[in-house]
């Protein structure tokens, strides 16, 4: 058995322990490579960036579950930490189905807690959970007090003060939805075709390359797609002297760096051995016969 | 009658209504639609996770009773929903509660969508082979965009960065678009023999 | 009070079209050099005085929304400058008034009577002559018979996997009929095949399904019904038991026919390491690289209910692939037909000639807002 | 920093742990966290119904004033899909199912039609502005011919031959190059996944760092 043959039947622990190694080892010693931002987060950012305390409002929805954390925590964070600095008023919506809520109660919670002098209700609202996932964003385009009846802690939403000239998208400047579903169609299709909202997003990774066709059109105004759009983002509010948290997107950058150059590596090892097993194995073939 | 017609007339009914006041601003066009969709549907759709519920206590209560391998963990699954279901009642979603969900559901699920990490790398050696040429289009393409999305491939190339932003907003752009375009038709076609009554088949066929 | 009127700076009202009433479109043009703000009055019907009314945004064009159906009004905008102000008003009263059709919704309408149109006189056609429709057959259909030979050849089963969705999925309904096909052939060669079931109401449905391709290829006998079995719902848990099946039974073919999420590459990789040749197909968009990748044949989205409809030859299911050709080819043609017009058009508009540019941006307003 | 003392940390890092051990293989551990997490977080949907669902859409508008009655025709029509647990009348859900599945078709139908497909066609045209410069006129004339043979190649009603082939086969050329942008992408996705969990692992539990 030549080495080829046995390397591609190397057992795949060994390969799992690879990945392992590559990604552990830049969070404990980082590189910080530099992070250069995209157009489609770029134009997010300046999107928000021209708002202030007298805008209509931003409507951020939390449209993702525990697993997706990683890549969009860092976003909802990114986008609160925003508009709070720029005094945007902002309604964080806790998402279209029941597991997410718990998702944008611990982002809201966490960035409140940075910005003491900021009130619930009065800075930022949040609203809970209600079924329905379409028919809600349907909804919220005739009244969001009548759709959500009460914030997440249960306060009538005709007496919270930010909320008072808000009623529905046309009191909203920007749909954020980060989302690691196909929510943001569903921003799309109901609450911009509909109602004419603006619609920004961030998204996983693996749903971002199929918005394209959506941001060439305009239909969305920005978008973040996976840690590194996170990361961009967070480098974009570094960058304005904003305050950007722990930056946890861009402290996974290098990490992220060398797990993809580890997977190209077997992506081209893989191959090669491929190859020349194929191609061993059709030479003995040929001597078989001749014998 | 009953099993099959008037479910049918229902959705034909409700679908039309909904389909032509979508071309009437008319303010009893508008009253309908809000009652629609503010009160009715969300109201519908609440019951719906019944499925859940019922297809979760199927599954773990049969395992139990006919004492299957591994019937233990079903009832330990039975006891975590019976247990967050208290402490979320008891506390009215009080910092326990929302601990529970913090430091056990959110890990949890977290770690398991991680585990693709590696299974992931483990099929980049194993199976992804350029064994023709659309293969191997898509594993060039892919390597590119694996470099030029971290900042890795800045530091290698300047030019790593515009290229892969080409690549996304180009040609990937353009064949997405393509692959929408059809799949909007399908869906289009499929809603339409939904009203119609000539697609049944999510109401488990005939 | 003094009022400046200048020349130039002027307001428009309207009913606002296209809505449910209650709005007035106010349009100010030629708004002042410096102008900080513009404040808008409003006069009905019968009072003296006018109220305000609120801001006008600075691109100088806002909704009055809080204006009655049927009471006529007069408007008034100041356009307020550091040291002065400039005033505009109406001379005609105007009111508003809800309409019963959306003009800017009309594309949408005559798109989907026709696309809509086009599919049922198709499925009524497939009624009285299925054969008669043409659906292209694809590579992979062949390489149905050939996985299925070369498995039995070896004395290897077929291994069929239907998907993490349920019944109501289109991805799972074409790979229902994708199997009962292979179950056709399967039976033929005296073969088997291994069915494990995510959900189960796709199990019963598969059992069905195979029970019938059986019996059709003459060998009613030779269907077990424990090889189309229930495994788990747990996502991950369906992927490790899938595998152990693979790695145990060692199939020669495996197809991976349906709706599939992150697993995919976890069941393909364990099929490729085992030297099956695996025959994919998934309308899950995301899942196809995978597939694609690591899968000898791969049915992409819509190549899957082209099969479906190919097998089965089901009006409703022929009705939609004819359809959808039909809108496609239509759609070829009017973006064709852009380029061409298009770039006469700019060619006349160069020349001096814009009425041609005119209409070509008309079109497109036509076909994105509908109001042309 | 170190090692952290928050029993709360430690259950997290804990259950972390016991779902990798999936890696080594199939055992008893990652199976008792995978049913704790599937009970708990069913647990977790049916408390956000009842606080965010059925007391304000339901308890409230039905039991206090100002009593909405006419809700009581959703609320029937909903309580129909209890028809699952008989035999007999399991054909009830067939109600609700019409009603929200017909509803939903007839509001995809238009917003489809406008967001997936007009608005896409629009935005294929050629239009003068897409020309502003060499590099734009190149990119508008590619993404022009990647759109007609991606048509092309899912157009099912005539055979392969000639310049139709043709286009069909540069058509998989571009969707191919879009599936390996795909396929870069979910790579970064798992990837930025794991690094999160190891954040976690190595910052708030271990403390390094």
């Amino acid at each position: 058995m030549g080495f080829w043959q046995r390397l591609l039947q190397l057992d795949r622990k060994w390969i799992f322990l690879g990945i392992a190694i590559v990604v552990i080892i830049p969070l404990i010693k980082p590189l910080g490579l530099p992070i250069k931002p995209t157009k489609p987060v770029q134009d997010l950012f300046n999107y928000i960036d021209t708002l202030g305390p007298q805008s209509d409002a931003i409507f951020l929805v939390c449209d993702f579950d525990p697993s997706l954390m990683p890549e969009l925590m860092p976003m909802i964070q990114s986008i609160l930490r925003h508009c709070l600095t720029k005094g945007v008023p902002v309604i964080l919506h806790g998402g279209l189905y029941p597991a997410y809520i718990g998702i944008a109660k611990m982002a809201i919670d966490e960035v409140a807690a940075e910005f003491p002098e900021k009130k619930s209700g009065e800075d930022y609202v949040f609203l809970g959970f209600i079924p329905g996932v379409t028919a809600v964003i349907l909804a919220i385009g005739i009244d969001i007090a009548s759709t959500f009846k009460t914030d997440y802690y249960g306060v009538p939403i005709d007496s919270l003060p930010m909320m008072y000239g808000i009623k529905n998208y046309s009191d909203i400047s920007l749909v954020v939805d980060i989302s690691g579903s196909s929510s943001p169609e569903s921003w799309l299709m109901y609450g911009q075709e509909r109602y004419s909202v603006n619609v920004g997003l961030g998204c996983t990774a693996v749903s971002a390359p199929s918005y394209y066709a959506f941001l060439q059109s305009g239909q969305f105004v920005g978008m973040m797609g996976g840690m590194k759009g996170a990361a961009e983002y967070e480098e974009l509010l570094a960058r304005k002297g904003y305050p950007a948290g722990k930056r946890p997107a861009t402290t996974g950058m290098d990490s992220q760096s060398f797990a993809h150059l580890l997977i190209i590596l077997l992506v081209i090892l893989g191959n090669i051995g491929y190859f020349v097993v194929r191609r061993a194995e059709r030479k003995a073939g040929m001597e078989r016969r001749k014998r | 009658m009953l099993r099959r017609t008037l479910p049918q007339a229902i959705a034909f009914i409700i679908g039309f209504a909904m389909l032509i006041q979508y071309f009437i601003p008319h303010p009893i066009s508008e009253r309908f639609y809000n009652v629609i969709v503010q009160q009715w549907l969300i109201i519908i759709l609440g019951f719906m996770y019944i499925f859940a519920l019922r297809s979760f206590f199927m599954h773990h209560i049969v395992k139990i009773r006919r004492k299957k391998e591994g019937y233990w963990f079903s009832a330990m699954a039975i006891v975590a929903l019976l247990f967050m279901l208290s402490s979320g009642l008891i506390t009215t979603r009080g910092v326990f509660f929302d601990s529970l969900y913090n430091y056990m559901i959110a890990p949890l699920q977290a770690t398991m969508f991680s585990l693709l990490a590696f299974f992931i790398a483990s099929a980049a050696f194993r199976a992804f082979r350029a064994r023709n040429f659309q293969a191997t289009l898509l594993l060039v393409t892919a390597v590119i965009v694996m470099i030029g999305r971290v900042p890795i491939g800045d530091y290698l190339w300047k030019g790593m960065p515009d290229l892969v932003e080409w690549i996304m907003s180009v040609p990937n752009m353009a064949a997405m678009r393509g692959i929408r375009i059809g799949v909007g038709l399908g869906a289009v076609a499929t809603a339409m023999k939904i009203i119609l009554g000539i697609e049944r088949s999510y109401m488990g066929g005939e | 009070m003094i009022f400046f009127l200048i020349i130039g700076f002027s307001i428009v009202a309207n009913d606002t079209p296209n809505d449910a009433g209650g709005s007035i479109l106010i349009t100010t043009y030629n708004i002042p050099e410096g102008t900080q703000k513009i404040e808008l009055y409003r006069l009905a019907k019968g009072d003296t005085i006018y109220e305000e009314a609120g801001l006008i945004p600075p691109r100088g064009e806002c909704e009055d929304v809080s204006v009655v159906d049927g009471v006529e009004y007069l408007y008034r905008v100041r356009a307020i400058t550091e040291d002065t102000f400039y005033v505009a008003e109406t001379k005609e009263f105007i009111s508003s008034s809800p309409q019963w059709f959306n003009r800017t919704r009309i594309t949408v309408l005559l798109f989907f009577i026709l696309f809509g149109g086009v599919v049922l006189v198709y499925i009524e056609l497939a009624k009285k002559n299925p054969k008669g429709l043409f659906i292209r057959k694809l590579p992979a259909l062949d390489a149905i018979d050939e996985a299925v030979g070369r498995s039995t050849e070896m004395g290897k089963p077929v291994l069929f996997v239907p998907g993490l969705e349920g019944i109501t999925d289109a991805g799972t309904l074409a790979s229902i009929t994708i199997l009962e096909k292979v179950g056709k052939r399967v039976a033929e060669y005296g073969s088997r095949v291994i069915h494990p079931n995510f959900d189960p109401i796709v199990m019963t449905t598969a059992q069905e399904t195979l029970k019938t391709a059986f019996s059709e290829a003459g060998r009613p006998d030779a269907f077990n019904k424990d090889d189309v079995f229930y495994l788990t719902y747990e996502q991950f848990g369906f992927a490790a038991g899938v595998d152990g099946i693979m790695l145990r039974e060692k199939p020669g073919a495996i197809f991976l026919q349906g709706y599939f999420y992150a697993e995919s590459l976890i069941l393909a990789e364990t099929g490729y390491s085992i030297g099956a040749i695996q025959i994919a197909g998934t309308n899950a968009t995301t899942q196809l690289p995978f597939f694609v990748a690591a899968c000898d044949y791969v049915l992409l989205g819509e190549e899957m209910f082209a099969a479906s409809a190919y097998i089965s030859r089901e009006p409703r299911l022929l009705g939609s692939i004819k359809g959808s050709d039909l809108a496609k080819l239509a759609i070829l043609c009017l973006i064709g037909a852009g380029v061409i017009f298009g770039t006469f058009a700019v060619i006349a508009n160069n020349a001096g000639n814009p009425s041609y540019l005119g209409i070509f941006n008309r079109v497109l307003d036509f076909i994105a807002r509908g109001n042309g | 920093m170190s090692i952290s003392t928050s029993i709360w940390i430690w259950i997290a890092a804990l259950l972390t742990l016991m779902i990798y051990s999936f890696l080594y293989k199939d055992n008893p551990f990652y199976r008792l966290a995978e049913h704790i997490f599937m009970g708990l977080s069913l647990g977790y949907t049916l408390v956000i119904l009842w606080y965010d669902y059925i007391i304000p859409r339901i308890y409230q508008p039905l039991f206090f004033s100002p009593h909405q009655w006419s809700l009581i025709f959703p609320i029937l029509l909903g309580m129909m899909t209890f028809g699952i647990f008989s035999k007999k009348y399991n054909w009830l859900i067939k109600y609700p199912l019409a009603f929200y599945v017909s509803a939903f078709a007839a509001i995809q139908i238009p917003v489809m039609l406008r967001s997936w497909i007009l608005k896409q066609v629009e935005a294929s045209f050629l239009t003068p502005d897409k020309f502003s410069s060499v590099f734009n006129s190149i990119n508008a004339i590619l993404i022009f011919v990647g759109l007609v043979t991606t048509l092309i190649y899912f157009y099912f009603s005539k055979k392969r031959e000639h310049g139709f082939g043709a286009a069909a086969t540069v058509g998989i050329v571009f969707i191919m190059v879009a599936f390996g942008a795909a396929f870069g992408y979910t790579v970064m996705a798992r990837i930025s996944l794991l690094i999160g969990r190891m954040q976690f692992l190595i910052q708030d539990w271990l403390g390094i760092m």
